[in-house]
């Protein structure tokens, strides 16, 4: 089920900037846990983001991006109360889908 | 691995080698890290701990299924606005002084019928298990946000308590002969390439006491004050203070005192 | 030089700072120790609770703030530099890349509950966490002087190596409740550590003393 | 039609393959989610993840721009954008030389989306990173040094 996400969509002149913060640990499977033992990978593999119905983005991650990810973008031809959608999907199928409207 | 450990200076030192004769355009390093920070600003993931410790705040839990709502964080019952801004502050009903995060928990034994022991249980986040306290903590704070810090200690056990913190912030021992006051006390010194803010005056009290509580990025969650000092304390190679002892938070008096008049802004985020 | 290598004075030392420190204190000063003191967990091994204790100059210098009075910094600095040990093998110039590896390494020494070091992490002397050292380090602090091409600036005759030796084994010694550890005295490093830390600053090859 | 058609053969079967294949309609950004390859984030060389992405050697570009200080206080999370300034910009990665796993992240763009990601990594040390750009089916590429340095106190 994950988290959920903050995402601000704004308006500015013809472009609207989205930013997004999703909760995730993005556990890369080198880090060793207090005992010792190697905590498994657990990370965001796929985020899609889409205005108005129609996919924007659609992103492969690796192990690499960082906990709690930040990912912002940019995006031509939206209108103010256009619905964002961000759907992320992590490599143990869990995934998560979150909504706001540009302001 | 990622956490590449400490074989670090031959390595910077080499690529700074190489970097010199790549790019002649290089910034100065306090402006780099300037922007770095600045980079990290736009988007805090302490906001979505905070917007958890909200949903926490008005959710009926614990034996008495109650929420936080009635909770007396220093100006009335159910009053958040502000009221970080104003602690630590010394409390009739308990006889103490409490900072924010004593108080909480006094909140939860009380209201919400958890014995102390269930409330402290997970006052830090662990990849994988998030604290409830800190994102309480983080709601509460934010809720202080463009409030002037306010701890006058004027009430005799915060004034005493503001004496005890001094005394602390100024006590040397250990094997490394620290106190806070070593690194703490000048205007304008770095450790590394963090500064360091001389906490006996408002502007550097102030500019830490009005960012916390803050994300980490170095450990990926938020720090409350208490976790604050007490990774101090462990940094100086003592042994830990209990949370929510008194060494904490007559610290935190102290500080909070200097920082007096200084703008709230939390959560911050930090290196 | 003087070639012995005595274990440490240093348990008597902390076992009357405590007492003299206390003697002419006002009672709020004893009751913030007691608050003090009672904020630790009742079950923190004794080894690490004797890391509160403090000796004379702690005390002297936590009761000044840092700024004693004349008398009291002359007679700091005088007994300080009487704790000053060197190594068996007497030589005070060891391995300036051991000394580098010392110098940037920040790491051990911590104990408790929450984080602390793994079993044996080594310790390291933290020297960048203040000084500037090697022109090619950007991340060094300011707290201490510049180091940078010391050798350069101050050469490196013999009395110069004891100086540097002598510094880092008690800070204390030159300058009375300085911020700087007193790293040998308190057998942070052991003496050997040392004589590296003083090749890292004062060999020519080192690279504190290149460009 | 047929000019979108040849363009999706000259990218082959790499990175930008799917962005392409997404904008002429022939595969909805579910199925290109399901087709991408892991294979690239697997690779522990810049080399193959070109290799496993089909990339050839990438232009160096000064239309390719890399937003990002030149020292990071922590590795643990590095800021980095990348803006690309070349028309029909299709698809961005990011890519840290000395990770275990250089590829940290792709992002297939439509029309809709501007050429301008900001993003997070983590990086284990000081390290080039490159960010590699598909504009009108041909790869171009720019390379930063990012030093990751110690702060705090050091333990």
């Amino acid at each position: 089920m994950g988290n959920p996400m903050k995402i601000r969509a704004t308006l500015n002149g013809d472009t609207t900037d989205i930013k997004i913060l999703m909760r995730h640990d993005m556990e890369t499977g080198q880090r060793k846990d207090a005992a010792g033992a190697l905590v498994p990978a657990w990370y965001i593999q796929s985020v899609v983001v889409s205005v108005a119905g129609k996919t924007v983005i659609n992103a492969g991650w690796g192990q690499a991006v960082s906990k709690d990810p930040y990912l912002a973008l940019k995006v031509k031809g939206a209108n103010k109360g256009d619905p964002v959608s961000v759907t992320w999907t992590d490599n143990k199928n869990d995934t998560r889908t979150d909504e706001t409207t540009i302001a | 691995m990622m956490r590449t450990k400490m074989r670090l200076l031959a390595g910077v030192a080499l690529c700074l080698g190489l970097a010199a004769t790549q790019a002649g355009a290089e910034g100065k390093p306090s402006d780099e890290i300037s922007k770095y920070r600045e980079m990290l600003a736009d988007g805090n993931p302490a906001d979505l701990v905070e917007l958890r410790g909200e949903e926490l705040w008005k959710t009926a839990r614990g034996p008495k299924k109650a929420s936080l709502e009635k909770c007396d964080l220093g100006l009335g019952p159910g009053v958040v606005d502000g009221a970080y801004a104003q602690l630590p502050r010394y409390f009739k009903d308990s006889g103490k002084v409490m900072d924010a995060e004593s108080r909480l928990v006094h909140c939860m034994i009380t209201l919400q019928g958890f014995t102390k022991e269930e409330a402290i249980k997970q006052w830090f986040s662990k990849p994988g298990k998030d604290s409830d306290i800190e994102a309480l903590v983080t709601f509460i704070g934010a809720r202080s946000n463009g409030k002037p810090i306010h701890v006058p200690h004027k009430d005799p056990k915060e004034a005493a308590m503001y004496k005890t913190g001094e005394y602390i912030f100024y006590r040397r021992s250990g094997p490394q002969d620290f106190s806070c006051a070593t690194c703490h006390t000048s205007n304008g010194m770095r450790i590394r390439l963090q500064e360091l803010g001389n906490l006996t005056t408002r502007e550097g009290a102030g500019t830490a006491m009005k960012s916390f509580p803050a994300y980490r990025v170095s450990q990926g969650s938020v720090w409350t004050m208490q976790h604050r000092l007490i990774d101090c304390i462990r940094q100086a190679r003592w042994p830990e203070p209990e949370y929510l002892s008194d060494a904490v938070i007559a610290l935190e008096v102290y500080l909070q005192g200097n920082a007096s008049g200084t703008v709230m802004e939390t959560p911050g985020i930090k290196r | 030089m003087k070639t012995r290598l005595i274990a440490v004075g240093l348990l008597a030392a902390f076992a009357t700072g405590m007492a003299v420190a206390a003697n002419k204190e006002t009672s709020s000063t004893s009751e913030a120790e007691k608050a003090f003191r009672s904020s630790f967990r009742s079950d923190n091994p004794g080894y690490w609770m004797k890391r509160l204790d403090q000796d004379e100059t702690m005390a002297l210098c936590s009761k000044y703030k840092n700024v004693p009075p004349k008398n009291v910094k002359l007679k700091i600095e005088r007994d300080q530099m009487a704790t000053i040990r060197y190594p068996i093998e007497g030589k005070l110039i060891g391995d300036w890349r051991e000394g580098e590896k010392l110098a940037s390494s920040g790491k051990g020494g911590h104990i408790g509950f929450i984080q602390p070091d793994p079993p044996g992490t080594a310790r390291g002397g933290n020297c960048y966490a203040c000084h500037q050292m090697s022109p090619k380090e950007v991340a060094y602090g300011t707290i201490g002087p510049s180091l940078k091409h010391f050798a350069k600036t101050r050469g490196s005759s013999e009395e110069i190596v004891k100086y540097v030796y002598d510094k880092v084994y008690n800070s204390n010694a030159f300058t009375a409740c300085t911020n700087m550890p007193r790293i040998g005295y308190n057998n942070w490093l052991t003496p050997e550590q040392i004589t590296h830390i003083v090749a890292y600053v004062l060999d020519p090859e080192s690279p504190v003393n290149q460009e | 039609m047929n000019k979108d058609r040849r363009k999706v053969l000259k990218a082959g079967a790499g990175l930008g393959l799917l962005s392409a294949l997404m904008a002429v309609g022939m595969i909805s950004p579910q199925q290109a989610q399901a087709a991408i390859g892991r294979g690239a984030f697997d690779a522990k060389t810049i080399d193959d993840v070109y290799k496993a992405l089909g990339v050839a050697a990438p232009t160096a570009s000064d239309q390719v721009v890399i937003n990002a200080s030149d020292i990071a206080e922590n590795g643990a999370v590095v800021p980095i954008g990348i803006r690309s300034n070349l028309p029909n910009t299709q698809a961005i990665a990011l890519l840290v030389e000395r990770n275990p796993n250089p590829l940290a992240a792709h992002y297939d763009l439509t029309d809709m989306a501007v050429a301008d990601i900001t993003m997070r990594v983590k990086m284990g040390q000081t390290s080039n990173v490159v960010a590699l750009v598909m504009a009108d089916g041909k790869f171009f590429s720019a390379t930063k040094e990012i030093k990751i340095t110690l702060g705090g106190c050091g333990g």
